[in-house]
């Protein structure tokens, strides 16, 4: 099974016996609970499962990890600037065709009464501008690819 | 006499409203946009009324269609809490001439204390240091003249302003136009107002506030200071009370300053005097805030004031009650916020799946969000403020940890791991807590520090429970005889 | 210096004491029955180890085997929390011959304060006042020959007892011969101990009880007093402190007295003196108890000492940390039970379905259980103490009926509605509690006084949500977007 | 739909119109979350069923309503005398054939550490005992039966 962590893709394939799953020193116990064992100490853990995302808490770490379907791309997205929040484009700074250095200032959007900037995120041409001013975006829309060099 | 109060107000400050009603006796009439139907806090009220409308403009900062639900109602007060229109003088002005009682201090105090220039200039005429700077009336053209005689690095703050909107430090001339043009278009849609003013940066300093409390039998008090350092975004994430930067004298000397600033405008009810205090030991007025605070929950835990329910004395017109200031152990205030720390702190939306707050001695939690809420980008993204008390800082700091080791939050990130992180880092428990401190430990910015067996373990659960068909069975049996529970446990849980 | 400490107890003082551990920087080790390997105990520990065997005698009570655990896992001291062995001076030697520390005093003192006619004898001989009454060292025939100089009413209690186990009042001689023998069964079942002695029943008395902490360097201190005079079967439901009964005069003479009792048996740790105090201020030794008590919260609110973590210190032979008695504000203690105050306070069992506790300023949960849990004959019906403190003893019950009315519990019969009708009570309002109170105020046995409109709203939410087919519902959506959580929100949830 | 209530069976059929449940000035909306309409004040309310039961929430109140199955006998059970919790007989007081009269001890239980006596519920006669000292009893069981006079 695979997912995509903040350290990239990982697969796991734990064995199964029962309600018990191992993986290397780690057994977990899954029945009206969850209890992790590790080097014979037992731990309460919790999982819930919110769109493909498995999020985890583990001795005081919260992890949220993407499972990836079987045959999904191994791609990750490239070149693509996306609203980390839904909320409305105040102003853009660039224009199409225009090139850009890592860091520069692309479009300035408004969500929960900040201001944030989208800034690039390498070196390039603004390829496409999907966005103007005024817009409402939701979260994870495409505001505008980058084109490498 | 106060007997009906309409708190304008939503989320963790109107719970908090509520339940100091609930107490004293007075009933809590709640007001909320359609997207707030199904919100704690119009659960503790006794009477919740839908505010028409959409967004903010429409509905939370609408002050004639909550005068008249007031009215309607048969309120005889209005709480405004903080942020929205707490100190919007011409509500507090709108709500008087309704011919109601204002939970709050004149509306002269919060025009001299809200607009910061003049503030400036009522603290210098009584005697209050003020930090270098210059009040600029013009535009941004003036903004541009001036900063090079302030230095840099300089802070751009909203004329009108509070709470982090529309303020910007700006380290060099370079960014000097983008930074100011985005402080005043934050200014104008945060306060309606897009004044801004030049500020020296004073770098290394600690924020630390005084509470007061002021009522109308002649008596002016303060409750301490609030240590205020740790911020990000210009907002406070970790606040504690006693500071450490401060011994009992000039404890006293700020909170005299403090007191006189209060006096300086005829103060009524509970405000807070913030200053900058340097390594040196001097002291700067920051702004008053003539509201209730985010942070107040920490003055109380030191010295047994509730603070609130002081307000609703003052405001009926009856003295506070309580005495001479007495202040035991230390109280630190973390403030949870949907937010992920490993990218800069940018706020993040999600479903509070799972929301376990930590229990246990000392340990209080000021929320408006359980389980089963989902986080918007409607609103402010702070979801909790965790509190502990403990006889000394200490003790306090190992409670602080010992309550976010047990808080648990899936479905939506949060600054959880981060706070975490923060109350065991040797600056945090050596004091050595500075404004600039997140920037200083990391200045390429946070990343959590995670064990490889933490993943593994995590990539073990997952695996496990999605092999399983966990992440879509209907139900699982909670009960050992068979019966299950109606899925209304889900839905009518509640961790307020 | 204690590294690691095994609790060898369960339930929430398990959970009050683990989490003191984790603040301390100390390891917890739990030992749990198989019918708690799911307890919220066994998740708070460190390092937790199921006990082999059925029954409290072959698991809690089992004194080898839990010695055996705590060599074997590298505990250098054991705490025992309240009931099962914390008052078996067996076992606090035999954790000591093992080359461990004993979280508590000598087993020396809680053999002299164990058994309550030797605690007699040396109270008499230190010169504190004592109940009148008889010891009773024959068995049944010697109790039916002596209760009639002693008079009726009178009160049967377990000489090596404690908690309303093995106490039997009698009001008149007709029932003293099935009494004596259910008071001395229970002991017998209770403490494998079935002496009983007579004792005056005082009526009209308060249970006032004073906290006194002793240390390895020679200082003993009080910690002023709890008032517990609210009973019903002989054990508490709702305590205070400080006490309206007692002025400053009367508290030092109490704690002095208390003090003294503790320094008559050499103690060292946390301890209570109880006292019967009569209408006109004459103040009677009732027992001391060798162990942290179930009330000790109230205690730490007014203090602000943390008596648990004194505890530890205490042990390591360290100084305690407090210094001069300092109480503040009000502190009120209610103990949900799940019993049924409308049946006579009989014990109920069933599945906690929704358990959610009230939150906000001034409020602490101290409790074993969360929602999901089973409530089983196997253990004390306790499901949690509700702590409020506030600056007075109005405000505190004040904040007492306003947490009371968010506290919702689902599924299994508690005394939440009693508990808030008492908070209610004028008698209470006004502070008139007596051991003998709820036989005053309800001589009939209480019943929810329930207007119709409830009994109707309840009809109608039961029959609607049965006819929605609510209560066979596989799940409910959560979320907004159609994306709906796990079931592991359901299960994996916690109230600690 | 008819329940068991402490205060007796009660029958009540309230109106339904979409989510909107009607009885008398009471209106109940049941969507994600329950909420409870009275003279036009709305209050959040809690409901959860435990086997036959139904466990209500609402304004600090608590409520046990016994579903009735449509057909079901409307006879309480009477003359029975059944075991409050689970527990041990300790003791029985009485014979079969014993007349006893209105709280008379019958027999003694012990349950979460506690002795409980059994009393008479009437007067009558002690027809049948169905457990001796010693035996385990769940709950609800029939430890004996009074025949009336």
């Amino acid at each position: 099974m695979e997912f995509k962590t903040t350290f990239g893709r990982v697969e796991i394939n734990p064995l199964k016996d029962g309600n018990m799953f191992h993986h290397e020193n780690l057994i977990l116990d899954i029945g009206q609970e969850l209890w992790l064992t590790i080097d014979s100490r037992r731990f309460k853990v919790h999982a819930t499962k919110v769109g493909d995302d498995w999020w985890v808490h583990v001795l005081g770490h919260t992890l949220r990890l993407e499972l990836v379907e079987p045959g999904a791309s191994g791609m990750d997205d490239e070149g693509e600037l996306t609203a980390p929040m839904p909320g409305k484009i105040l102003e853009v700074l660039v224009e199409e065709g225009q090139r850009v250095s890592s860091g520069d200032p692309l479009m300035i959007m408004e969500a929960m009464k900040m201001e944030h900037r989208i800034v690039a995120s390498h070196n390039g041409i603004v390829d496409k501008i999907h966005y103007s001013a005024g817009e409402q975006v939701n979260q994870g829309a495409e505001l505008l690819s980058l084109s490498d060099e | 006499m106060i007997k009906r109060v309409l708190v304008a107000n939503r989320g963790e400050i109107a719970c908090r409203i509520l339940r100091a009603c609930r107490e004293a006796g007075i009933e809590g009439v709640a007001v909320f946009a359609g997207n707030d139907s199904t919100s704690l806090f119009t659960e503790l009220a006794d009477i919740s009324i839908e505010l028409k409308g959409e967004g903010l403009t429409e509905t939370y900062l609408n002050q004639e269609q909550i005068i008249t639900i007031a009215l309607e109602n048969g309120c005889d007060s209005v709480h405004p809490g903080f942020g929205f229109l707490s100190e919007r003088a011409d509500f507090a002005n709108a709500v008087i001439a309704a011919g109601l009682i204002w939970i709050g201090p004149s509306a002269e105090a919060i025009t001299n204390m809200g607009d910061k220039m003049t503030a400036r200039m009522t603290m210098k005429a009584a005697g209050v240091p003020v930090i270098p700077g210059v009040e600029v009336k013009g535009g941004l053209a003036e903004i541009l003249e001036v900063a090079p005689s302030v230095g840099f690095p300089l802070l751009l703050k909203a004329t009108a302003g509070g709470g982090g909107k529309g303020m910007r430090a700006v380290h060099s001339p370079d960014n000097l136009e983008i930074e100011a043009k985005a402080a005043m278009r934050e200014a104008l849609n945060a306060f309606g107002d897009d004044r801004v003013y030049v500020e020296r940066l004073l770098t290394g300093s600690r924020h630390i506030e005084i509470q007061v409390l002021a009522d109308s039998h002649g008596r002016t008090i303060h409750l301490g200071e609030r240590e205020c350092s740790v911020q990000r975004r210009h907002q406070k994430v970790f606040e504690e009370s006693p500071s450490i930067a401060l011994d009992a004298q000039l404890r006293e000397e700020m909170g005299e300053a403090a007191c006189e600033a209060a006096r300086a405008v005829d103060y009524e009810g509970a405000g807070t005097v913030e200053f900058l205090v340097t390594p040196k030991g001097e002291f700067f007025f920051l702004e008053m805030n003539t509201r209730i605070q985010v942070e107040h929950p920490v003055t109380e835990m030191v010295t047994g004031v509730d603070i609130v329910r002081e307000q609703l004395r003052i405001a009926a017109g009856e003295p506070m009650s309580c005495g001479e200031l007495q202040i035991r152990g230390h109280a630190i205030e973390v403030r949870l916020y949907a937010e992920d720390p490993a990218n800069n702190f940018l706020p993040c939306i999600g479903e509070l799946a799972v929301f376990i707050p930590p229990e246990g001695p000392g340990v209080r939690l000021d929320t408006g969000v359980r389980q089963g809420d989902s986080v918007t980008p409607d609103y402010d993204p702070m979801l909790a403020k965790l509190i502990v008390w403990a006889p000394s800082r200490a003790e306090a700091l190992q409670r602080m940890s010992r309550a976010l080791d047990e808080f648990i939050v899936l479905g939506c990130t949060t600054n959880l791991r981060f706070l975490r992180e923060l109350c065991g880092h040797p600056d945090v428990v050596d004091g050595w807590t500075t404004t600039d401190m997140i920037e200083r430990l990391w200045p390429d910015g946070w990343t959590p520090d995670m064990p490889s067996i933490i993943l593994d373990a995590g990539l073990l659960i997952a695996s496990a429970c999605e092999s399983s068909g966990m992440g879509r069975q209907k139900r699982v049996n909670l009960s050992t005889t068979g019966e299950s529970p109606s899925p209304f446990n889900t839905i009518s849980r509640r961790f307020p």
